[in-house]
């Protein structure tokens, strides 16, 4: 499951769609919204995509991961909209035979996401809002 | 020929369009559009950084443009 | 949360103990019963613990890992008792502010828990079963 | 003096006891409660390792036990 969602993320189906008979491990990365960043007070976040183009980027990081992880099954879901502190922006799962493999596949593909994907956010301050890593 | 031009995120709230369409003379290549985007939104060169996807691809040299692409402005992504 | 358990285990409610507004990451581990070890087939496992050590066993692993890592909370469920394949054996969840240290802590757990923690894992095939690195 | 002897898995299965209870001289140690269980059951010696615990803490040396200690044998563990 690749995709990117207006809605509440649900964390249980993602997991539910990565399990496998053959996959002895499942290694799940959420990404929530903190309540503070840089020491400064966040009261929301607002994320925008390029969705067709980050669609497509996000489906690369799942058959990079799959060229070089032993990967049963991977599901990447991205909010898209205003998320309030606490809810999530991000959850990546990721099944495989054994254990290692799970945790260094599920945090390549964090890390590429962060990277790669044409997706922005902007952190709402009770005085302001910036969008994150916008300025040179 | 017609580009169409999408912004997102900070080039988005710079330039104040989420899409304009830019004219071109048929050949033109991403630098021709850079100057023309910076003639017309001058914070683009002066204020922020972005790279070119041309068609959901990243373009990181130049590249000939074609009737009817769609390029976005990528400023530095922050998902996750 | 820090507990052995006879029922069937939760993932949602282990992820809903360690949510913090403080926290922007959650790395999750789920252990899940495969349906083949070294190419046999495997129709069920039975896992023994010695519990009151265990427990003690996990809850320093707990400690370590809020001593390595911004740990804002963690939690570690291990199944006892007869587990089929598709079922969860172990579920370990840990909440950090940022993203590298949830997968480093989480990591740390299960390596650590295979290592120290006494409980025992029996692979039932369909011609016999075995106790698991039980011979020298 | 009395100690109380738990085994679990391998040890369980090759002894045929969860427990058993043994009456040792006072100030015995590990190495003399090791000889007691390798007479009463031989194959903890031949077939397979384990370590001791001590009311719930492994131990790696030797110590001296006391009356009430509670003593597990811990074969490999393969929790996880």
């Amino acid at each position: 499951m690749i995709k990117l969602t207006q809605e509440h993320i649900n964390v249980q189906q993602i997991i539910d769609s990565v399990y496998s008979n053959n996959a002895g491990a499942v290694d799940v990365f959420i990404g929530t919204v903190r309540n503070n960043t840089k020491g400064k007070n966040v009261v929301k976040l607002d994320f925008e995509a390029y969705e067709p183009m980050a669609l497509k980027e996000l489906k690369m990081i799942a058959k990079e991961a799959k060229e070089k992880w032993p990967v049963e099954k991977l599901s990447i879901v991205h909010a898209i909209g205003v998320r309030e502190i606490g809810e999530l922006a991000v959850v990546i799962a990721v099944s495989t035979p054994h254990r290692k493999a799970s945790f260094e596949a599920c945090q390549f593909c964090i890390d590429t996401l962060k990277q790669t994907v044409p997706i922005w956010k902007k952190e709402v301050f009770e005085d302001g809002e910036v969008w994150v890593d916008s300025t040179p | 020929m017609n580009v169409s031009v999408l912004f997102f995120g900070i080039t988005k709230e710079k330039t104040g369009f989420s899409n304009y369409s830019f004219n071109l003379d048929p050949q033109s290549d991403l630098r021709v559009l850079e100057e023309e985007l910076f003639r017309k939104f001058p914070k683009l060169k002066s204020e922020i950084t972005f790279k070119f996807a041309v068609n959901n691809e990243y373009i990181l040299g130049n590249q000939v443009l074609n009737n009817g692409d769609e390029v976005a402005l990528i400023p530095p992504v922050s998902g996750g």
